[in-house]
């Protein structure tokens, strides 16, 4: 009997994928810093981060949504919004200072479009958000064609793409690192956090415990949408170019960085350090293997099998048992 | 606050050049690392253009690769810029998908001594140390109307099936095209519409038949892409449109040969895009070498291309386009 | 006579809780055989097990002396064991009838399904029951107790030679439950061997011949009900004597402290008015469907209402705000357990502490130590049987469930305490606690209000008896003028017949 | 216990109501196309809706699987790639056996994306893996698997049989052949899924899976099937695609899965299973479809297509909710009571 009961809090134990993806993801950065040549670069990692930026600011309110039993799937076409409104506010002349609040506010706008058809209609937000993946990112071609716009001030693009002093910690680490604490200590430790998961867990006892699961949503919605938003700034300063197409398909590799963190995408289950560590792996290994020559086409496999087998490593432990 | 107008002139420059003076006598370094970074990959005119360079490559001796992203985004790009960095090539060979966004990275490329050659689609002249142009945009221009006008018997109307609306060479072209229809010569001559297909096969496909229904008395489809012309001829070939409309533009031969045989195509042109990567090997290596720094006025050999001259702004121009037609087709596999 | 299913030393585990260790009884041909045993002795399981969707970890089940090897509930059902299980299981998109005939629906040309025949059938079975329900209808949106119902017309349809009913009657009337009784006697005259679990004992003496009791898992006896009574079975599936059931103290009723006036939703109910004080016990009674629930729903503000005030202690609570409601210290305890009172996937602490994390937080911030020592207090103090306070609420036992759901509402130390249905399929040992504790709550000064379907439980524990017909409120009976009559009465508006 | 008289089991009204969604795609549709003729004649010209009726043949085909997957309450994202590996694979074999009839190539396609989807399927229901996250997995592993196969090799029109290039054109009195196969297989799975034991199960699945399960379905067996039905139809769209533009590289179908995803919601399958028909996806894909070509012939600015579609995709599963709330209602009133 007790011997039965150990091997169950063992197996229930490595059965946590969320501290099973950060062993995961630890083990790969120290591979591929040992093996892969210029990996370990002071440049690389700021190349690394730069890379991960926008997936890993979506990531977040990204998780907290999914853990409440719905998806967003329009963030990418947000991203491209902000970016085209970008664009076009600045070849409007308009100042840097006034266009990134609009565009932060934009993404809170069209986060609320979201969460209105979602929560105050009760519609399916896979549906919604298909819809308006497609219709931000149409509205982004209307705003600024397939144009691009350039030249902005290179204070600010130099900033994105800077580090900080002399040291190789990239500037928008910071930006990181402060929203994912944030967000890490909204789900995990406060009454938010905790109605988050109840109204993903059961959507109805949570309201009979006095939650208000569609205001909660609709709040999340709008999360989603202002740090689209920022992301959708954050990329354009980056690439000092502002296009109707910017981050078109990021929407997959976010759903798919957080649900390889270990979140349950019916809601009610999911950690934000795995879900970080997820985009990390995923970042990681797509440096690491372009640094190797490995193709594109293996980065697209790994991707998918990590994803199948991030669900189905766990599922197959606790059957065993 | 700051604007755009309040910003110009103040962008980030270019490293200043470091390589100093040219020396036309410095013999070509073997061992050069060159890398290809074309738009995308896997697509076939690029195949051909970065196999040129592959043979320019062997031929100096020099270590050949290729990277690239599956989609023609401009950002995808960065990344791969940022690695070849880490890698130390000597030389990148890039085809902008965006002339800006890549900017800051070839920039980064540059100041660590790796020499920038972009072909095919041009990055800001600030960030490349030299562009390889297929054929001067006039004269590409020219080459458009005067076969769009062949074809329509000197008067109707004219549709362009062009790649991206920011595509930077198309553009050029079809400014060039405008003027050149502004000409008396060309009055009768009418541009209905300029459609894009974003050099996707099916959307470019799907543009074609729009136009056809939109403009049932167009005589002439000009598709200055290689996507577009396929499409397009690959749609008129099998629609009662056939034989009514002509198609031209720029094509590759493998691609266009059935519809030059079935007749859906009289005429196309193109310049050899093997030569394109080729003269970018050489023109990198000769930088990488010391033999140019880009400036106008030097001169460089490229095998068996022979001498070429930099012209302004780094540009160094391959020679004038080719044309197709069912006599000549068969001579040509690319 | 030789027994028509015979069940042999069946044991199932799920991880490391035994639910069934080594259970062996016998069913025949034409009887009706009780199976009782507290909240999570395993009844379920071993109805999950003979309908083929546990297999047993060990012991075998024979039907007609052969030995029955079920690899799914399809074998079950060719084995002709029909199942009525403890929660309903139909398809909320597809028609009555359909749902009857799901998987053997009529065949015409070319093996298509016969729709003619099967609503038919369905509208067949319907008046075998005794009940109108449109078999075109599509199943959701049917009450409670026309799913349960539906799930007997699908038990019936089959002809089966072994009908399980795992609580059927839970969620029914007098009424239903007679008919549903005729019925059942019915089969049984027919040659089927009936397996009936219920916690009512009222139930099982009308109904069945012998009984069976389990308690933690095991098999502890198999008698003719006519050689136990029933104190006899209590003191066996709790293995200890049991107090007297309805613990209700006198108490002097105090201030009123809930008043409601006028409260209308159509068509749900309309124009409702009444007051409890403090110190008191009112019970809301009156048929399934009557309108109960969405009154207290709508009381404590999960659902909305057209018109009507909603006083606590002279505060008017705002509509549609249940976290107004709360912090004016109303607790509502709700029927649907599984839906509505639990987040089935969380964890027992969280559950508890759900409603209170806000109060529990420290500047804001839970580093969940706070919400571990008020789990643990309040669960202890309702005697709830869970393994760790981490373990998910939904791999109690429903008793237990049951628990940490008043556990939950407890902690929020409320002023009205609403309860709907609280002791549910709920064993006679938590039955007595929870009564217990709401009798003593009472008389710490909570007002109570308490909806039931259970009329020894209303007439045991009111001090008054509201009982409502059809969305109206039909009649206040204060405790001396409450008996089983009267309340029937006012609740079906004729003569009872029971 | 008296006979109760039963009400005369009344018309299907429900049905009926039900069925309006589909209805209101049909006047959306004929709205559009009325608008569009009006302003361009040429848009009713038998090439224009030739050319209609071949672009919704693919997508309708793959909107018909994924209706299928959608009604067991899942989802299949792969089918992009599907297709893409589909096309690449027939288009291979066409090219090294120029002889292939065009029926071997179709059931290559089929079985090539049959295989893809028993592997969706099992993953799904042994893995016990949601759909979601198993079809985004291979969404990318089938795509990656055509890069590595097809690395830059890109396949022409010149290099197909011209046999095979005529089938993507050619028509039986005077319907294309794509077209006809797009409505066989909408016919065929309409009938198993409205009129067949297996057909109504797998509603039963989406509208309950414990249910399902309870009621001795074969969950199991009919969730692979589900998944084999998307990808062979997948499949079968992958040989229409190769058939139709005649150029096939690994790119071939790329993003293809949201805009079936959107025609089935457009039809009016719910996203959670349990409801919905394949007409109606059908109807989806033809609507979506009409709307390109029009917005192509009304001159409207093509970078407004893709927002108009997304508006339409809201409006779509809006009207549907405001439906669903009417019948639910109607629902509520018609509780039972014991006689
Ligand atoms: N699927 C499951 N996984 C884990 N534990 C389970 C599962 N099903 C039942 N159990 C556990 O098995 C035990 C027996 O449960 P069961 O449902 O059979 O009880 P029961 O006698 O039907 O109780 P009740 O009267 O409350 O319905 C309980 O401790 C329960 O928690
Ligand atoms: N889930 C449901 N869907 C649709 N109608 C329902 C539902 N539950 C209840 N109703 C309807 O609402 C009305 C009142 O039901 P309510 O549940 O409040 O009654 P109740 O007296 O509390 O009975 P119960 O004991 O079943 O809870 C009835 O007409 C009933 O048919
Ligand atoms: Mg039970
Ligand atoms: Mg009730």
């Amino acid at each position: 009997m007790s011997a039965e009961l150990t091997e169950t809090t063992r197996a229930g134990r490595l059965a946590n994928w969320n501290v099973a993806i950060i062993a995961i993801t630890v083990i790969v950065l120290i591979i591929a810093a040992a093996s892969v040549d210029s990996f370990g670069t002071g440049q690389n990692f700021g190349f690394l981060v730069l890379d991960l930026l926008p997936i890993a600011l979506v990531a977040l309110p990204m998780t907290l949504v999914i853990v409440t039993g719905e998806i967003d799937l329009s963030v990418a076409s947000t991203l491209g919004l902000s970016s085209a409104v970008m664009g076009y506010l600045w070849n409007a002349n308009q100042p840097i200072e006034t266009i990134i609040p609009i565009c932060l506010l934009l993404g809170a706008v069209l986060g609320a479009v979201n969460g209105f058809f979602v929560t105050v209609l009760g519609l399916p937000s896979l549906a919604v958000t298909i819809g308006t993946l497609a219709l931000y990112r149409g509205l982004a071609f209307v705003v600024l064609g397939d144009g691009a716009v350039a030249d902005f001030p290179a204070v600010y693009t130099d900033w994105v793409t800077g580090t900080i002093g002399s040291t190789p910690i990239p500037n928008v680490l910071i930006v990181i690192v402060v929203l994912a604490a944030v967000f890490g200590v909204v789900l995990h430790a406060t009454p938010i956090g905790r109605a988050v998961f109840a109204v993903g867990a059961g959507e109805q006892a949570a309201r009979f415990a006095g939650i208000r699961p569609g205001r909660l949503k609709f709040w999340l919605y709008v999360a989603s949408g202002v740090i689209a938003g920022l992301a959708g700034v954050l990329w354009t300063l980056r690439y000092s170019s502002a296009r109707a197409d910017n981050g078109a398909g990021l929407e997959l590799a976010v759903v798919a960085a957080v649900l390889l963190g270990g979140v349950s995408i019916f809601g009610g289950k999911g950690a934000l350090p795995g879900v970080i560590a997820g985009v990390v792996l995923l970042g990681s290994l797509q440096n690491a293997l372009r640094l190797s020559d490995v193709s594109n086409e293996a980065l697209n496999v790994v991707t998918g099998v990590l994803l199948i087998a991030s669900v189905l490593g766990p599922n197959l432990l606790k059957r065993r048992t | 606050g700051t604007t755009k107008s309040s910003t110009e002139g103040q962008q980030s420059k270019a490293p200043e050049n470091t390589a100093g003076k040219a020396d036309p006598n410095a013999p070509l370094k073997e061992g050069l690392k060159i890398a290809y970074l074309p738009k995308q990959l896997n697509n076939p005119y690029t195949d051909v253009e970065v196999g040129g360079g592959k043979v320019a490559v062997e031929e100096i001796k020099g270590t050949y690769k290729l990277v690239g992203p599956n989609d023609a985004s401009a950002s995808s790009q960065v990344s791969y810029i940022n690695t070849l960095i880490q890698q130390q090539q000597n030389v990148i060979v890039v085809a902008a998908n965006d002339p800006n966004a890549v900017c800051p990275s070839l920039n980064q490329a540059r100041k660590a001594g790796i020499k920038v050659v972009t072909f095919d689609s041009d990055a800001s002249k600030t960030c490349r140390d030299a562009f390889i142009n297929q054929a001067t945009t006039q004269g590409i221009g020219e080459s458009l109307v005067k076969m769009a006008s062949e074809l329509a018997g000197g008067s109707g109307e004219i549709a362009v099936l062009s790649a991206t609306p920011n595509a930077t060479n198309q553009n050029s072209w079809i400014e060039v095209m405008k003027t050149e229809l502004a000409k008396p010569e060309n009055a009768k001559l009418k541009l209905v519409k300029i459609a894009y297909g974003n050099d996707d096969d099916q959307k470019s496909f799907t543009e074609a038949q729009g136009l056809l229904q939109t403009y049932p008395n167009l005589k002439v489809i000009v598709s200055p892409t290689t996507v577009g012309i396929a499409a397009a001829s690959r749609y008129v070939s099998s629609s009662s449109y056939k034989g009514k409309v002509a198609i031209t533009g720029l094509g590759l031969p493998n691609q266009m040969r059935q519809y030059v045989k079935d007749g859906t195509v009289k005429k196309f042109a193109l310049w050899n895009p093997a030569d394109i990567g080729y003269l970018a090997a050489y023109a990198g290596a000769a930088m990488s070498s010391g033999q140019i720094t880009g400036a106008e006025g030097e001169k460089f050999k490229a095998g068996k291309l022979g001498e070429y001259t930099v012209g302004a702004d780094g540009e160094i121009v391959l020679g004038p386009p080719t044309e197709f037609t069912a006599e000549n087709i068969d001579k040509f596999d690319f | 006579m030789a027994a028509l299913l015979r069940v042999r030393g069946v044991s199932k585990s799920f991880g490391a809780v035994a639910a069934v260790r080594d259970v062996s009884f016998d069913l025949y041909g034409g009887e009706a055989h009780a199976l009782v045993g507290e909240n999570g002795a395993g009844k379920s399981t071993i109805v999950k097990m003979l309908a083929g969707v546990h297999r047993p970890d060990a012991g075998t089940l024979e039907l007609d002396g052969t030995a029955l090897a079920l690899t799914g509930p399809a074998d079950a059902k060719a084995a002709g064991i029909a199942v009525i299980y403890q929660e309903p299981t139909l398809f909320p998109d597809l028609s009555v009838a359909e749902n009857i005939a799901m998987g053997r629906q009529p065949l015409g040309r070319f093996n298509t399904i016969d729709r003619a025949a099967m609503v038919a059938q369905a509208a067949r079975l319907f008046t075998r029951l005794g009940v109108s329900i449109d078999p075109n209808r599509p199943a959701r949106g049917l009450s409670i107790a026309d799913q349960q119902l539906v799930e007997i017309a699908k038990a019936l349809s089959v002809d089966a030679r072994v009908v399980v009913m795992d609580e059927p009657t839970a969620a029914l009337t007098g009424v239903e439950v007679e008919r549903l009784f005729a019925v059942a006697r019915s089969l049984r005259d027919d040659g089927a061997a009936l397996l009936f679990i219920s916690h009512r004992f009222e139930e099982i003496t009308a109904l069945c011949e012998r009984v069976t009791i389990m308690r933690d898992g095991k098999h502890v006896s198999t008698d003719l009900l006519a050689d136990t009574s029933v104190d006899e079975m209590v003191r066996r599936m709790v293995g200890r004597d049991l107090d007297a059931l309805f613990p209700k103290q006198d108490v002097e009723p105090g201030a009123t402290v809930l008043r409601i006036q006028g409260l209308t939703r159509d068509p749900v109910f309309k124009d409702i008015s009444f007051e409890v004080k403090a110190g008191e016990i009112v019970a809301l009674a009156g048929l399934v469907g009557s309108g109960r629930s969405e009154v207290v729903q709508s009381i404590f503000g999960v659902d909305p209402r057209d018109a009507g005030t909603v006083e606590v202690l002279g505060k008017t609570l705002k509509p549609k705000n249940p976290k107004q409601a709360m912090a004016a210290g109303v607790a509502l305890v709700p029927e649907d357990r599984r839906q509505q009172g639990l987040v089935m996937e969380l964890s027992i602490e969280r559950n508890v502490t759900l409603p209170r994390s806000r109060s529990l937080s420290q500047l804001g911030f839970l580093t969940g130590n706070s919400e571990r020592r008020s789990a643990k207090e309040w669960t202890e103090r309702l005697k709830t049987k869970y393994g760790r306070l981490s373990d998910e609420v939904g791999t109690l036992s429903g008793g237990n469930q049951q628990k940490v759901v008043l556990a939950k509402w407890l902690a929020t130390g409320p002023r009205v305490l609403i309860v709907d249905e609280p002791t549910r399929g709920i064993d006679v040992g938590t039955k007595a606690e929870v009564h217990r504790l709401m009798s003593s709550l009472a008389a710490e000064g909570v007002a109570v209000l308490m909806v039931s379907s259970e009329l020894p439980e209303v007439l045991g524990m009111a001090d008054r008896v509201l009982v409502m017909r059809e969305g109206r409120l039909v009649a206040e009976l204060s405790r001396a003028e409450a008996t089983e009559e009267s309340v029937m009465f006012a609740a079906t508006g004729q003569e009872a017949t029971v | 216990m008296t006979a109760v008289e039963l009400p005369a089991p009344r018309r299907n009204t429900l049905g009926v109501v039900l069925r309006a969604r589909e209805l209101g795609i049909v006047i959306a549709l004929g709205l559009l196309v009325a608008v569009t003729a009006i302003s361009n004649p040429r848009f009713l010209s038998g090439q224009s809706i030739r050319d209609i009726l071949l672009n919704t043949a693919i997508l309708a085909v793959l909107a018909v699987g994924q209706a299928v997957v959608v009604i067991t309450r899942n989802i299949d994202l792969s089918v992009g790639s599907v297709l893409g590996l589909s096309a690449f694979t027939v288009g291979t074999l066409l090219q090294n056996n120029p002889g292939t009839p065009v029926v071997l190539a179709l059931l290559v396609g089929a079985a090539v994306g049959g295989v893809c989807g028993v592997l969706n399927g099992v993953l799904v229901r042994y893995g016990r893996i949601p759909a979601l996250v198993v079809t985004l997995g291979t969404l990318y592993v089938v795509r990656g698997v055509t890069y590595f196969w097809a690395g830059g090799s890109q396949i022409n029109a010149d290099e197909l049989p011209q046999g095979f290039l005529d089938f993507g054109n050619a028509t039986l009195l005077g319907v294309p052949y794509l077209v006809l196969i797009s409505l066989l297989v909408l016919v065929v799975t309409a009938v198993v899924l409205r009129n067949y034991r297996t057909g109504r199960e797998l509603y039963a699945m989406g509208s309950s899976p414990q249910a399902a399960q309870l009621a001795g379905i074969l969950v199991g067996r009919r969730t692979v099937g589900a998944f084999l039905v998307s990808g062979a139809l997948a499949g079968v769209a992958g040989v229409l695609f190769a058939a139709r533009f005649g150029t096939i590289d690994a790119a071939a179908g790329t993003g293809l899965e949201l805009n079936v995803v959107a025609a089935v919601v457009v039809g009016g399958v719910a996203v959670f299973g349990g409801s919905g028909t394949v007409w109606g996806a059908a109807l989806g894909a033809l609507l979506l479809t009409t709307i390109g070509s029009a917005l192509a012939v009304l001159e409207i600015n093509q970078f407004w297509q893709q927002a108009i579609v997304g508006g339409l995709i809201l409006l779509a599963i809006g009207a549907d909710r405001l439906v669903a709330v009417r019948v639910a209602a109607g629902l509520k009133k018609r509780g039972s009571h014991v006689s």
